[in-house]
């Protein structure tokens, strides 16, 4: 288990090494990547292996008390700011915690980017900069797995930064493409804004605790050595972090436009991983969100339930298959995010891993169909599966998982959510989660049935499936889609369900209320079989639907007008300003405060130049004015 | 009887300045510094300082009055009359009162009275010109030299190659 | 008088060249007008062989001449080698500039030959008349010498100007002397400082003819407001006596000036400090606002120098009774500033040499023809501007060092921050020079438009050369390890200030 | 060994002194050659510059390589005394590689080669003498010595700049450079000056550092006193370090220069004024420091929001650079400020970095600039696509800019944020944010200049040239080394940064 | 007796006459001539100084007579200057016509 910290530095090997051996290895050195994340999968299942079998006395183990559940942590020094042992100072430490929550994360990171980067080679193959890509993604890997075994927060910050210039890299792959260009800035900028107010909090817990260590600050939340007020506001700019990184509104705006770059990195980064940091990091660190009754975990749940209500507006209107499914994925970021901020942490996680292998599934999915056919729009689709039978069938798989359609993962790990709404929250909330739930499950099946079935038109006749390569990992992926929602149960036997391992402070069994997982069921089951009606057999007409909310249309359109809105900001108010300092460092700066006073000397010199008239007399009346001066300073100097 | 003299010779003293700083004619102005230089000579007297009252004369009634006369002449042009004073003469006036105004009050805040004028004979007036003061009569002896080889080169007419 | 000539051989330098000056003069009669060089030569060995006899005679003497008219010390000793060496290097730079410009070739190296010997008295003596005399000799030899050029009506005024403006000054200085002498009797020096000692028995009449003593020297410094002769003169004098009255004329003024002010007037400083300091911040304040101005490099040296002057003047306002570093801070300046304005100098007069122009902009592009003159200059230029390496740099540093130990900080502030001013006209020289629009970058890389001297002359002549490149080492060597400049000028300083 | 330390550091500024003079001696027009030499000079540099560095005894602290030269006896008594602590070895380094950098990828440098490297070892020179002192009077001479050499490799191998609004002409640039940069240092020789005196007044007249900074200890020096003294400093060797509003000269100057020149100006120059604040401003009058440290925060703030702000307008790559250093030099000023020994070091740690870092974009721009003759972002397009190697490493520095883990700018920001936010929360928010600002020119430049379709006048572009190549990628090297293991730099740092009064 | 003051004024308002000359003339000849007369001023003080200090020198051993050796030498000082002064106005003059010193300002500022 103290070998954890192997399972990035592969990675972190790798990248560099295709960078400079690109060139002279076979497959650009893309197997160094896949070698990598692939004994990084192995050794995942070691360290896993080991965790089970730890216990409270293992060395360097311990059952923590501010989350209650057994953890390792390793650590070894890396720099000190201030002189080692004087006061003020800081030791920085390379550091790891093995606790359920790393664990379940390192197994989906691990996985889903082994799946991604088999399906890679075929989807990638023949790309000018294939090596390139690989190595960004062993990077991405590298920096992704670090980030969730971080022990410190600086670390954590480290990483999170990493896989945010990954990220930038990865959607700016094509960056021919003045799209993915302008996507690719966005994305970074506009999660950098976050990446601040986390940077922030970070400092004010360091300036609270003198220390980066998470366990400190749990330590200090816990007795009270970090007062409600900072605490609260440690964890809100912590949050927005958090918001940036997971799409949060009004942050979410960079997450569909980040669709320009590769399918597998969609799938990869911004469905199952990267993405879903924010909701890691607030569940990393929920000991500061629920402290002093969790001031701060209202606002994530009220982000979270404004994020996944209007996400999943978008994603009903939206005709590209990807940005349907980007917004799908920011939807579900925010119930995740409402998950949490009603005390679901369970539920939460739960959802972030079947999420994770779902939403990876329908973007390779939708990858493949884009590697068939060349094509997003959905309106110019319909009929795949008779051209691509398995992606149809694992796409509609994945969709049905998220949709809600019981005994695929997707539903546990939903209701599980609804459920924790229920407990915890305001009926109001419970409601708009239902209604998030309905529109999930109808966005779904709009891609779903619009995309694979129908007739197929004729310019999608020549369409091929994809090879196996690509095929292979989705397949394992839909496997889990399907299935990964049992590890929720209680089994007979030893096994108390997934809340018996992943939890915050207390165990959890499986629960399930019957009238909230019977509702859920219905609004699933009935939101497909809508979309049946209405999207193949055009039995049911929106027609009339539209009519009455037309108004609203245009706006959902549109994103709710985010995009322009900040644009707007963009363009009328920081680059108005940024050209205004510009012009007053010229004008008021340089030619005002600085030449203005080197002129104003030369024009003094060139006006004092006018005594020296060139007339002899007026010489002489100088040094006559001059000694009578001269005289009388003397005189009168030396009476005082 | 000494302060009848003092006052005559003064008045003609300060007169003949004033001739020579007013006058419009150059030659007029040449003759009233004469006239001046001859009644410093006349001060001298009543200092008893003989031997530079007749240095005086021979040297600034004799030699220099004639040298300023052959300039006159030698330079003598139409341009004489109207470049008599120049525009700053007001301001000229001014300082020029200012500076006696210095001048005298330095000397009348703490002047020394009842003294007496005191002659010194010849020989010791001779005697330390050229034992004490020997260094710088060779120097002024050499300034002499320079100011005649000087004059020579400046004013010669211009030959060509020499 | 028993014992006035008892030391009489302690002169003998002086004798000697006096004797050599007459000698020049006098062989001059026989040299036929070609060969007139001949005569700087002989000039500048007897002035080699002085400096060696100096040396020999007068190292370590510490006598006083005349009953208190002239020292013999190591202040004098200083100034004389000092002096002596500066008229080798102008007779170098000048002898090519004579024998192509002027007339009268002969009685030039004597006149320098006199001024020598003036500058050589008045560091040397201790008593109002002596002084008056010697600069008087000085005077008249520049006098001559500004207006050298005969036939060219700018050397005519100069010279006008300059003896008008010399002989009012001079006026002035001398009624001084009588007041000093109509109030305490005497003119010696030491007088002056014993009737000081107690300042509230002092007469006015003593304050004003101080005040217009200093009016006389500083019309010889060039101090503000008695300088607006000198652009003038500058410019009108031929190049090489420009330089020597840069120079020569005053670092003389100040050989006199320190050792009135600290042997004289040192007492009283606390009445003059303040006056002399308010000169000293206005000249060089006018100086250098005034060079900004300037489109003639002689005038523009000329302005320079003012300021100089000005800087040096702080050095002469901080004099003190408790320590030598004012008047050491001074003397290595005087050093300093000489060998850069030698350096400087040398190279304008080979430039003008070759071309025969004075106006900044005739540099243009002179560092790709004339490397070698472009560097020269602009060491020395950046030197005057006080930047390290060079002697400018290391003087500036000591003096104001000196200031501020005398807690006239914001007078050192005020002088930092007009070198400050100077640089931006140094620098529109060095800029002529050096810096070309890129276009012509690309055409010089080319080997087309590669500057070309259009006079004469198209290299510096050797004679120059070996003045830029011993002032060369001098300002590096000043500027890098002065102490052994120091050791020297300290025992000059003691000499002037024997309480120390 | 014993003997070779105590002259390491006569040595380090002797022998580019020693090259320049002997350049000064070949052949002007064997531009080769010349380079050549210079290439041993400033290989020499470096190797020395590198072994201080490795020498450095962090156990012990303190000042080492201790040597001392008689200069002037008294009453002034100067003496060249030569030590350096950690923070000297660390800038002593950056010096080293800086000139060997610039040194070497100046070969294109063929209007009066020689004159070029005469001045640029000049200036190595000045540096290298500057940190390495322990004596006022040096301090001030080298750092004089420094500045002097840039007015003409400005002026006479400069390039003027034609914007569509405004002109710049390289002698304008050199002037106000030089002018400047000479105002500051009137500033701290009057604040030299006013330490030599109020020293006299407590009996010991002296330059030396080491016993001011003893009497400023023993509070032999007024507060009152210390607190006027220090503002001389503060702005006098600010206005070398680009503080605002005194920064000016610095985008200008940086957009003029040829590429050598900007390295090393941006590089390394610009840090002598921090340097000067830490090693002058605040040892020798630690309490005026005090009193100041708000103002100078308030004023490196002020210059990171300021300068990243002036870099978003910009469209120009050098004054995009120059303004980021004016924003990178804000941290440093900021560090300095907390007066708290994370921040402090986090300022040092800064120099290093940022040295690095902008001298490899003025190679990369310089690199650009050779090829394409234009530095207008708005004319430049995808030149990724045509100068892989290049925009790469302006990738990785620009990246290094914006503050990204794992590149040595963030360690030294983080720490510098770290410092001030203990101290001066409100201003540390701010300078957060302004770092957050990096990114937005920073990617605006990248996006325009290397990314997208590449322009079909770009066609014949070649990449870096070896020689750049090898440079830009050793700076890369250095930079992730630091960012990734900055502890080797920083145990030098803390110890000698612990040893300053006042942290 | 006529108090050694008295002469001091007169030498003092003589002086401020001459000196006037220099300020007011254009005639470079006047402008010499003025001179002359301060260095008259001057001689006056001079001897006057030493006909009345005479007997109050300061720890001398002969009486001083120092003033009437100074004005020896100023006078011969002045003839000088005048002689050499005089030569250069001769040579303005035969030059450009003129001892207007109003025209003599080839160079100024």
């Amino acid at each position: 288990m103290e070998w954890a910290w192997l399972i990035p530095v592969f990675s972190f090997a790798a990248a560099p090494l295709i960078v400079v051996l690109g060139r002279v290895l076979p497959g650009s050195g893309s197997f160094l990547a896949i070698l990598a994340i692939a004994a990084g999968f192995a050794l995942f299942w070691w360290v896993f292996a080991g965790f089970l079998g730890a216990g409270a006395g293992t060395e360097n183990c311990l059952v923590s008390a501010h989350t209650g559940t057994l953890t390792c942590h390793y650590q070894m020094a890396w720099f000190h700011a201030g002189l080692a042992g004087a006061a003020g100072s800081v030791a920085l430490t390379w550091g790891i915690i093995v606790d359920p929550l790393t664990v379940a994360m390192l197994g989906l990171v691990t996985f889903v980017a082994l799946m991604v980067q088999i399906y890679s080679l075929g989807y990638m193959r023949g790309d000018s900069r294939f090596g390139w890509y690989y190595a960004v993604h062993a990077l991405f890997a590298a920096a992704m797995l670090t980030l969730v075994l971080a022990d410190n927060f600086l670390l954590l910050y480290v990483a999170w930064e990493l896989v945010g210039i990954c990220s930038y890299l990865l959607i700016g792959f094509w960056h021919e493409r003045p799209a993915a260009k302008e996507a690719a800035k966005k994305a970074f900028i506009v999660t950098r804004i976050g990446d601040v107010g986390m940077l922030i909090g970070i400092l004010l817990i360091w300036r609270e605790v003198g220390s980066f260590s998470m366990f400190d600050a749990f330590e200090a939340v816990s007795s009270g050595a970090m007062t409600e007020g900072v605490t609260t506001v440690a964890a809100l700019l912590l949050f927005l972090g958090a918001m940036g990184k997971s799409a949060q509104f009004p942050f979410h705006v960079w997450l569909p436009d980040a669709m320009e770059g590769p399918t597998p990195v969609s799938a990869l980064i911004h469905a199952a991983t990267m993405v879903v940091a924010g909701v890691f990091l607030v569940a990393r660190v929920y000991p500061i969100f629920s402290a002093y009754d969790g001031d701060a975990l209202l606002v994530v749940a009220v982000i979270g339930l404004i994020t996944a209500l209007m996400a999943s507006t978008i994603a009903l209107v939206s005709v590209d298959l990807k940005r349907i499914l980007a917004y799908s994925t920011i939807s579900h970021l925010g119930l995740m995010m409402l998950s949490l901020g009603a005390f679901g942490y369970t539920a939460a996680i739960f959802h972030l891993l079947a999420h994770g292998f779902a939403k990876a599934l329908l973007f390779l999915g939708a990858g493949s169909v884009m590697h068939g056919t060349d094509e997003l729009d959905i309106r110019k689709m319909g009929g795949l599966r008779k051209v691509m039978p398995m992606t149809a069938f694992l796409f509609s798989l994945g969709a049905l998982s998220l949709g809600g359609i019981p005994i695929l993962s997707g539903f546990w790990s939903k209701d599980e959510i609804l459920l924790a709404v229920n407990d915890h929250l305001n009926p109001a909330f419970i409601i708009l989660a239902l209604l998030t739930a309905f529109l999930s499950a109808m966005y779904m099946a709009r891609a779903m049935f619009v995309t694979f079935f129908g007739n197929l038109r004729q310019e999608m006749e020549h369409a091929h499936e994809s090879p196996a390569s690509m095929i292979g990992p989705m397949a394992l992926l839909g496997v889990l889609a399907a299935v990964f929602g049992f590890v929720g149960f209680n089994w007979p036997g030893s096994y108390q369900g997934i809340g018996s391992f992943l939890f915050f402070h207390e165990a959890e069994g499986f629960h399930f209320n019957w009238w909230l997982g019977i509702l859920s069921m219905i609004l699933a089951v009935g939101a497909f079989v809508l979309g049946y009606l209405i999207y193949i057999k055009d039995r049911v007409s929106l027609e009339g639907f539209r009519a009455r909310i037309g108004g609203l249309i245009p706006v959902v359109e549109n994103k709710y007008y985010f995009d322009e809105a900040y644009q707007w900001v963009v363009d009328r108010v920081v680059l108005v300003f940024a050209n205004f300092i510009g012009l007053f460092d010229r004008i008021v700066i340089n030619d005002l405060a600085v030449n203005g006073p080197a002129n104003s000397v030369h024009r003094l010199g060139i006006a004092m130049r006018l005594h020296v008239t060139g007339h002899v007399y007026s010489y002489a009346m100088g040094m006559v004015l001059g000694t009578i001066a001269l005289s009388i300073f003397w005189w009168f100097r030396s009476v005082s | 009887m000494s302060w009848i003299l003092f006052i005559a010779l003064a008045v003609l003293t300060l007169g003949g300045g004033l001739g020579v700083v007013a006058t419009r004619n150059v030659v007029h102005a040449a003759l009233a510094l004469l006239l001046s230089l001859l009644a410093v000579a006349g001060i001298y007297l009543i200092l008893f300082a003989e031997f530079l009252a007749i240095v005086q004369v021979l040297i600034y009634g004799g030699a220099i009055t004639i040298v300023l006369l052959f300039a006159i002449m030698l330079t003598r042009t139409a341009e004489y009359p109207r470049i008599t004073d120049n525009r700053q003469w007001p301001l000229a006036a001014v300082a020029s009162v200012a500076t006696l105004a210095v001048l005298a009050g330095s000397f009348w805040t703490k002047a020394a009275v009842d003294t007496q004028p005191h002659n010194p004979a010849l020989t010791d007036l001779a005697n330390s010109l050229f034992t004490r003061w020997a260094i710088p009569f060779e120097i002024a002896s050499l300034v002499l030299l320079v100011a005649l080889i000087g004059a020579i080169i400046i004013a010669r007419e211009s030959e060509e190659g020499t | 008088m028993p014992g006035l000539t008892a030391n009489l051989q302690l002169l003998t330098p002086e004798f000697a060249l006096a004797g050599l000056a007459l000698l020049v003069l006098a062989v001059d009669l026989v040299v036929p007008q070609n060969r007139k060089n001949l005569l700087g030569w002989l000039s500048i060995a007897g002035l080699l062989g002085l400096i060696a006899l100096s040396l020999k005679m007068l190292w370590g003497e510490n006598e006083t001449l005349y009953g208190g008219l002239l020292a013999v010390d190591a202040f004098s000793l200083f100034f004389k080698i000092f002096f002596l060496g500066l008229g080798i290097f102008i007779i170098l730079s000048s002898m090519d500039y004579v024998e192509k410009n002027l007339t009268s070739r002969g009685e030039f190296y004597g006149l320098i030959l006199f001024s020598i010997l003036g500058m050589n008295v008045m560091a040397q003596s201790r008593e109002l008349l002596t002084a008056y005399i010697s600069l008087e000799l000085l005077s008249f030899c520049l006098y001559v010498l500004a207006a050298y050029a005969r036939n060219e009506a700018k050397s005519n005024e100069a010279g006008l100007k300059y003896i008008i403006i010399g002989a009012f000054s001079s006026a002035v200085l001398l009624y001084g002397v009588s007041m000093v002498y109509s109030t305490l009797g005497v003119t010696q020096f030491a007088s002056i400082s014993a009737a000081l000692a107690n300042p509230g028995d002092v007469s006015p009449a003593l304050w004003v003819g101080m005040a217009l003593i200093l009016v006389g020297l500083g019309f010889k410094l060039a101090a503000v407001p008695f300088h607006m002769w000198a652009p003038d003169v500058y410019e009108g004098a031929p190049f090489p006596v420009t330089a020597y009255l840069a120079i020569g004329s005053k670092a003389a003024a100040f050989a006199l000036v320190l050792r009135l002010f600290a042997e004289g007037f040192l007492p009283a400083v606390d009445q003059w400090r303040i006056v002399v300091a308010v000169m000293a911040a206005i000249t060089m304040l006018t100086g250098n606002l005034v060079a900004l101005a300037q489109h003639n490099i002689k005038r523009l040296m000329a302005y320079s120098s003012v300021g100089q002057v000005g800087i040096i003047l702080t050095g002469v306002a901080a004099l003190s009774a408790d320590s030598i570093l004012p008047a050491s801070g001074v003397m290595l300046y005087l050093v300093g500033y000489s060998l850069t304005n030698m350096l400087v100098f040398a190279g304008l007069i080979s430039f003008f040499n070759m071309t025969g122009r004075e106006d900044i902009s005739a540099f243009r592009g002179l560092a790709d023809g004339q490397p070698f003159l472009a560097a020269t200059i602009a060491i020395g230029l950046f030197s005057l501007g006080g930047m390290p390496i060079f002697a400018g740099f290391t003087v500036k540093f000591y003096l104001f060092t000196a200031l501020a130990s005398q807690g006239l900080l914001w007078l050192a502030g005020l002088a930092i921050f007009s070198s400050l001013i100077s640089l931006y006209y140094y620098l529109q020289v060095i800029r002529q020079m050096y810096i070309r629009p890129v276009e012509e970058v690309a055409e010089a890389i080319a080997g087309e438009d590669v500057y070309v001297p259009t006079g004469p002359e198209v290299s510096t002549s050797p004679l120059i050369l070996i003045v830029q490149s011993v002032t060369l080492v001098g300002v590096f060597w000043v500027g890098v390890y002065p102490a052994p400049f120091l050791t020297v000028i300290d025992a000059a300083s003691h000499a002037i200030l024997p309480g120390l | 060994m014993e003997n070779f330390d105590q002259i390491a550091l006569a040595l380090i500024i002797f022998i580019p002194l020693a090259g320049a003079i002997a350049a000064m001696f070949m052949p002007a027009d064997r531009q080769k050659d010349v380079w050549y030499f210079a290439i041993v000079v400033a290989g020499l540099c470096f190797a020395l510059s590198l072994y201080i560095f490795l020498r450095y005894d962090y156990g012990a602290g303190g000042f080492q390589f201790q040597d001392s030269y008689k200069w002037l006896p008294a009453p002034v008594d100067i003496n060249l005394s030569l030590a350096v602590d950690g923070i000297s070895a660390l800038l002593i380094l950056l010096n080293g590689i800086i000139l060997l950098g610039g040194v070497l990828i100046s070969q294109n440098i063929v209007y009066r080669p020689r004159d070029f490297f005469v001045l640029l070892l000049a200036l190595g020179a000045g540096v290298f003498g500057t940190f390495a002192v322990r004596d006022l009077f040096f301090l001030f001479f080298f750092y004089e010595l420094a500045v002097l050499p840039m007015y003409l490799l400005i002026g006479v191998w400069g390039s003027s700049t034609d914007f569509r609004t405004f002109f710049r002409a390289k002698e304008y640039a050199a002037t106000k450079l030089f002018l400047f940069l000479v105002a500051g240092s009137v500033l701290v020789w009057i604040g030299i000056l006013a330490v030599y005196m109020g020293a006299a007044e407590s009996g010991f007249p002296t330059f030396s550092m080491e016993t001011l900074g003893r009497l400023a200890e023993a509070g032999q020096l007024s507060e009152e006193f210390q607190t006027w003294v220090f503002p001389l400093f503060m702005v006098g060797f600010g206005v070398l370090a680009g503080m605002w509003p005194f920064h000016t000269w610095s985008p200008d100057g940086h957009v003029s220069a040829p590429t050598a020149v900007s390295m090393l100006h941006a590089g390394v120059l610009m840090k002598l004024g921090a340097y000067g604040i830490i090693r002058v401003g605040m040892v020798i009058v630690p309490e005026g420091a005090e009193n100041w440290m708000p103002v100078l925060i308030t004023l490196g703030t002020v210059n990171v929001l300021y300068g990243a702000v002036s870099a978003m307008s910009q469209t120009d790559l050098k004054y995009i650079i120059g303004y980021s250093s004016v924003s990178h030099m804000g941290y440093v000023l900021m560090g300095i400020a907390t007066l708290d020994r994370i921040g402090v070091g986090g300022a040092v740690l800064q120099m290093f970095s940022h040295g690095i870092m902008t001298a490899l974009m003025f190679l990369l721009v310089g690199a650009i600039y050779d090829r394409t003759h234009t530095r207008d972002i708005s004319v430049l397009k995808g030149l990724f696509s045509r100068m892989g190697v290049t925009g790469f490493f302006f990738a990785i520095a620009g990246l290094a800019s914006m503050g990204l883990p794992g590149l040595s700018g963030f360690i030294a920001e983080f720490m510098v944020f770290t410092g001030a936010f203990r101290t001066y929360l409100p201003l540390a928010v701010l300078a957060v944010i302004g770092a957050a600002l990096t990114a937005v020119y920073i990617l605006r430049l990248l996006a325009l200049t290397f990314l997208g379709e590449s322009d079909a006048r770009w066609e014949h572009l070649t990449d870096a040239s070896p020689v750049e190549k090898a440079v830009g990628g050793a700076f890369v090297l250095i930079m992730i080394f630091v960012g990734v293991w900055p502890e080797p730099l920083l145990r030098l740092i803390n110890v000698s940064v612990d040893a300053l009064p006042g942290v | 007796m006529v108090d050694l003051v008295y002469f001091q004024l007169l030498s003092a308002a003589l002086f401020v006459i001459g000196m006037y000359g220099v300020l007011a003339r254009r005639s470079a000849v006047l402008i010499v001539m003025s001179i002359e007369l301060m260095l008259n001023a001057v001689n006056i003080n001079l001897i006057a100084a030493a006909s009345h200090l005479g007997y109050r020198s300061v720890g001398e051993a002969f009486t001083n007579f120092d003033g009437q050796i100074i004005a020896i030498f100023v006078i011969t000082v002045a003839a000088a200057e005048l002689g050499l002064a005089l030569a250069i106005i001769l040579r303005i003059y035969r030059n450009r016509g003129s001892v207007n010193v109003d025209e003599v300002d080839l160079m100024k500022w």
